[in-house]
């Protein structure tokens, strides 16, 4: 059963530094203060921050190509980014346009397509936005329904659902369906302007208002496909496989800075004349939570970092780091709330901040339920491959 | 008591209702006559407003109210709980002052005891009276206190003593809260309601006549306060059946006793998403067609397995009470248990929703309903006693199992505290 | 959703009296000791006690029409026996005799038959045991495949395992399916002989040594017919869901038994000084764990309880009695062997008795999850019925 | 040290090893050879087997024994903690006396520190040793003492003054297990196996020349043993992997070698399954046809998530250790982390077997292994350190929490024990 190769696996010292510097800009930058203030505006970034992320540290081309003007980095620092940002409840468009689309973009588009998109997500002059899911159900690719005419050019049909940062972006990667095609088979990627023609698009009312999503209407819109028409499919699994590794690695930062705070807080809080941090019911949970954390962090980087080893799956890493990090984040924001007592249900408190990304990360891109089911499945196939 | 009396107070109560009640008169008016006639009240004392009945007896007047559909005297929450620490450790001057007013509904009052530093240990407080002159000058905070914004009086637990042990140290007050000194502030969730406030007292004043109880006795005092809550703990529920069935009557006194009832439950409409909503788990698992999903299916017979057997359990409970079983600590059971339904209701509401949990408001299905629950089920392991305190009570009360080691005996001025 | 009518359910004082008496007989004739001595024997029954029961207690009839020879007593006073058996480990054939095959016979069997059979288990003259599971699936009607031959009186083959008591029995009841049929339709219930031609029976290994097992195979075995051909399915359900109540009590008063273990042992127990059950992290625990043991006690109670009132479903309650037993005994098991520490896993010490009970319970007559589903089954039925 | 040097060494050794290396030779005549020559403990004093080497002189050493499948020095568990015990802490007598047999495993040891009432709590022991002119005399019960009934000498933990408080009242000494005053009782589990032993010493003798450290050091020589013993906690799966590959070769010492190695593992046959074998959950779903179940497919998921976090978990710390980090006390973290494992594995197997999980032996799956899993697993949680004991380690040690308050520190004979 163990896949593992014996490799250890282990942060390089540069990648060590990359994560230091990226804490130290995410506390000066993003600070709560300013979370809470960006998320109650429309597209919930500032846009100073986003152009530093790109100047100063180049985050936004991070996985992009050099030839394409990014830093041609892995999911390694990918999952770095993510962590850090996670932590710090950073909330402009970073996910969906620095990892979802530019990964769309680079794994499907033509080189042309590839050369006058890329470069401008790099700079961040270009925010886009990947489309798939068109209902609440946990499998994204199965509920693709929208339609594509192709008479006179590519025009789509349908309706997007949860679409992170849609009413932000610049250019959305629209994934629609050759009529009567079923799961992979018949899916193409289209490419669609923000202003295009029959295209309407309205902020979702979200829980988590750090991560703005929209529901987007397409009628009869014209769009430029990427790559081949109908075979967009297994391409769109991998982009959408690499986008839960990142939100895991995302989500295990935002648990491990909630389990800090409970042992910042249980460590003044006092009741009975105690630190509540020296009850030994509240040790043996925080020692629990602490394992939990830890061993989400690892399936999360291992799933980074194991991206493109060959004797490795990516499906089956990807839904176990997705599957165990939802659990453990929720875990986590919830006994924040508990062992802060009221004052942690509070709005003036941050956790909820934290709770509710968790909450929202947990059913985003799949549950954990369906991805524990996915896992089975693919590694039941594998088993019968070996036969 | 022979059942012989139970019903001549009964053919009483009828008669004076049916010579007096009238569903145009004032609400207030009313009241007052229902207060002089001792009526209202009738298991208070003569003096005060009552017939000295007992139990058995004042309960055989109460079936004449509802029979005859009467309104009765103002019952919200801690205008009782001020009535019942009033009349067993006030004095006469402050029953002939406060009494009447809580009846009648005239006046309304809070409960200042939960401090930001003293949550589950309520008797840490610090906020603290000192004496100047013949008046007490209050300053501290307290939090947590349900429609201080309205309320006309204040139930203070205020440190006095520094030097005694922590529940030595305390006094009682009546603290007058329309006064320069004391500021009301809304304390906003993260479900967006703002059931309860934060209080600022700075330099409040406490009439030297409006101590309850002796000095030092305040924690004595307080725990009458506490008993009659926790008495009164699913007293909520009752209180918004009856609002639904009092919708259809006609009369004046009616819709005025309805708007005070729907002012009163304000507060408390997120209540029921807080407890997790179980009755609709089923129902969303049918609608959404995630009846199918065997997933949903297990975890939905989680849910109702364990929602029923918490029901059954208070059934059971209550039926040891009613063979004459006395209320003991128990109730932290039924406190836990009702905070594992809320917590697994969440997880079985999220599970149905699927991506439609990230919605809120009028996106999030059933109108914001699943959203409401989803934000507001962390509550009911905090609320009314955390769950650590109930297993604490639990393992040390109802199981026997040994206290925790206490650090905080000394003189209060040595105790750790935040 | 809220099916509970409000009738308050207690124990009257006649069966809290009785409750009491049969604590103290089992306390005297069924101490660990004997269970240990019994549980190594063939048959595990205590002749002596076996008689006491039917004689001084009329155990035996309990639940059996007076008429037969029965005290005519209904689900809660076998509820109350079952648990206090479930207390004490009581090991001879009681569930399988006095509940589950007499209680088949009740509802199956003919005048005559009845009149035969009935007095004699009540007496204990008689042990009867019912064999229906012929799988390892939690769905015992769904695995009857025991085929019938109707030339020349009824004659039986097939395969019947877990058979509980099942070699201890003079009498078997052996459900049968007509070829073809699924579910609850074309069964039949016969009686066969112990000494019947054809008939072969092994003791299966159990790990509750304290319950024993029986595999039956019949080959062409003569049988006698209880009630009408092919119509069994749903009275045996009935008499599956009452077993399972019956079962339930038992389990739910292992669980206590194991309670009080683990409040004695943590009470007289020292280490580092300090009894262990000063630990707040251990009070916590037995705390959840009396929880527990509440409410699978009143659900098993309330299960019983409402055995024949209209208003009530008997499948949803005896699913949900099982359900919650399993999962209560499991639990209070493993917390007993846990808050034990190494004695705890010692065959010197009672505890791994209680949870190879506890553990075989589990999955006697269905396994927790398949209660669970067809709870919802039932409840979406029922939802479906009132439209 | 340079390369240089390590080439040197290995080739000294391939060198000794070509010249001596006989797999005909008999077992004991080899090792005494081995030891006379330095190269089976090269890490070791040179006055005592050894040649001083450094860990990564001795590892290529080991690789050259490795490379020609050498057979060394005895290396099973308790002998090699009594042989680092000694040589930390023992006089140049009792080396003198022990270290050799040690080595050619003509003496087999156990390790006498367990009692019934001092599990967690090991310094607790109430063994007593008490001096009786030249000779000590020892009273007291053991317990868990894996090989007892064949080891010859004893590590013996037992109290020598009880005014001291706890730690420092107990002295360690070398018990000979072959005298009448010593009785060794198997101690059968509630899984049918019997690994472990009770030994009841009755007026049991110790020389006064088998003290090992100060009087009343006994704490601190029991640590270098403990610590040796957590280093090897891992040591088991390598020699069971070496048995497995040895059994193809041919010599009349690899015979005599694989007789030891499997009377040695004879106790730990149990192990895989208490491990809750986790490798056989998805063959089992699909050779039962579970598989299709989808609430086993849920299970059988959150297992083998569970259970290879873990294993990156531990990967993760290694790369750490490589990196230089020292081992702390995260090792609690996969103690606990294996324990959720096999509880979970235990109810995916329980689940996957059906009413097949009710039986036993040749009647249960698998030969038996499924019952053996559901028996074993619950002492996952307790062997080697309880769930609670590690939480306790975690949250204090790893995560700076409070410590427990005490309530054993006073003089030993006030101490509130068992």
């Amino acid at each position: 059963m163990n896949t593992v190769n014996d490799m250890l696996f282990h942060f390089t010292d540069e990648q060590q530094q990359f994560r230091d510097s990226l804490r130290r800009f995410f506390k000066d930058t993003s600070p709560v203060t300013s979370v809470r203030d960006l998320m109650e505006t429309e597209n919930a970034c500032d846009m100073e921050v986003w152009r530093r992320l790109s100047d100063e540290l180049g985050l936004l081309g991070l996985i992009i190509p050099e030839q394409y003007g990014g830093s041609g980095f892995g999911m390694m620092e990918m999952g770095i980014a993510m962590e850090e940002m996670g932590r710090a409840l950073y909330c402009g468009p970073y996910f969906s346009s620095a990892m979802m689309a530019a990964k769309a973009i680079e794994l499907m588009a033509s080189e042309e397509q590839k050369t006058g998109w890329l470069p401008d997500i790099a700079t961040g002059k270009l925010i886009a936005a990947l489309a798939v899911a068109e209902s609440s159900e946990s499998d994204l690719i199965d509920s693709v329904q929208t339609a594509v005419s192709t008479a006179g050019g590519y025009h789509l049909t349908g309706r997007k659902k949860y679409v992170v940062s849609g009413c932000q972006a610049d250019l959305l990667l629209v994934v629609a369906r050759q009529p009567g095609t079923t799961g992979l088979a018949g899916l193409s990627l289209f490419a669609v302007s923000h202003d295009a023609q029959g295209l309407s698009k309205r902020s979702l009312s979200v829980m988590d208002r750090t991560r703005k999503q929209a529901e987007i209407e397409l009628d009869k819109t014209p769009a430029v496909l990427l790559g081949h028409y109908g075979e967009a499919g297994v391409k769109l699994q991998q982009v959408l496989d690499l986008s839960a590794i990142a939100l895991a690695n995302e989500m295990v930062g935002g648990a491990e800075k909630l389990l800090e705070d409970i042992l910042n807080y249980t460590q003044v809080r006092v009741q009975f004349g105690r630190t509540i941090g020296s009850f030994q019911a509240i040790k043996h949970r925080c020692a629990d939570l602490l394992l939990a954390v830890e061993l989400a962090k690892s399936a999360a980087y291992f799933a980074a970092e194991s991206v493109g080893r060959e004797t490795e799956n990516l499906a089956v890493n990807a839904s176990i780091a997705k599957a165990e990090a939802s659990e453990t984040y929720l875990l986590a924001a919830l006994e924040t709330i508990q062992l802060h007592g009221g004052i942690g249900f509070t709005w003036e408190n941050d956790t909820h901040l934290w709770f509710k990304r968790a909450k929202s990360s947990e059913v985003l891109l799949g549950d954990p339920s369906w991805h524990r089911k996915r896992l089975i499945d693919e590694l039941v196939r594998a088993s019968g491959d070996q036969v | 008591m022979s059942s012989a009396t139970l019903i001549e107070i009964a053919e009483q109560a009828r008669d004076w209702l049916h010579e007096n009640w009238d569903p145009e008169l004032d609400l207030v008016v009313w009241r007052n006559l229902l207060a002089d006639s001792g009526w209202g009240v009738p298991d208070w004392p003569r003096e005060w407003f009552g017939k000295e009945l007992s139990t058995a007896e004042s309960s055989v007047v109460e079936q004449e109210f509802v029979a005859l559909d009467v309104v009765g005297v103002a019952k919200t929450g801690i205008r009782m709980l001020a009535a019942a620490t009033l009349l067993e450790h006030g004095t006469d001057e402050q029953k002939g002052q406060f009494l009447r007013g809580i009846l009648t509904g005239e006046e309304s009052w809070c409960q200042l005891f939960s401090e930001p530093g003293s949550g589950s240990d309520l008797a840490g407080a610090i906020t603290r009276a000192d004496k100047d002159g013949d008046c007490w000058v209050v300053n501290g905070q307290k939090v947590w206190t349900t429609s201080a914004h309205h309320a006309d009086w204040g139930l203070l637990l205020a440190r006095t003593d520094w030097d005694e042990p922590k529940h030595r140290g305390l006094t009682y007050f009546v603290i007058n809260m329309h006064q320069p000194g004391v500021r009301v502030l809304p304390l906003r969730q993260m479900n967006h309601h703002a059931s309860f406030n934060e209080v600022f007292m700075t330099d409040a004043h406490v009439e030297t006549a409006h101590q309850v109880g002796a000095l030092g006795a305040g924690w004595q005092v307080a725990l009458t306060t506490l008993a009659h809550e926790r008495r009164r703990a699913d007293g909520l529920r009752p209180l918004a059946v009856a609002a639904d069935a009092k919708a259809r009557r006609k009369g004046r006194i009616y819709e005025q006793e309805q708007h005070e009832t729907e002012s009163v439950m304000e507060p408390y409409k997120w209540y029921p998403q807080r407890a997790g909503r179980v009755d609709l788990a089923l129902p969303r698992a049918i609608e959404t067609g995630k009846i199918t999903d065997p997933v949903v299916v297990q975890e939905l017979a989680k849910l109702i397995i364990l929602a029923r057997s918490s029901q059954w359990t208070a059934k059971r409970a209550r039926a040891g009470l009613a063979a004459g079983r006395k209320q003991g600590p128990e109730g932290s059971l039924g406190k836990l248990a009702a905070s594992n339904v809320a917590k697994l209701a969440a997880r079985v509401h999220t599970l149905i929703a699927g991506a439609d949990a990230m919605l809120e408001g009028t996106d999030s299905p059933r109108q914001g309903v699943i959203s409401e629950i989803l934000m507001s089920t962390p509550a009911v392991s905090i609320a009314g006693g955390t769950d650590e305190i109930q297993r604490n009570i639990i393992a040390e009360r109802v199981l026997g199992m040994p206290k925790e080691s206490r650090s905080d005996t000394g003189p209060f001025r040595d105790v750790k505290r935040n």
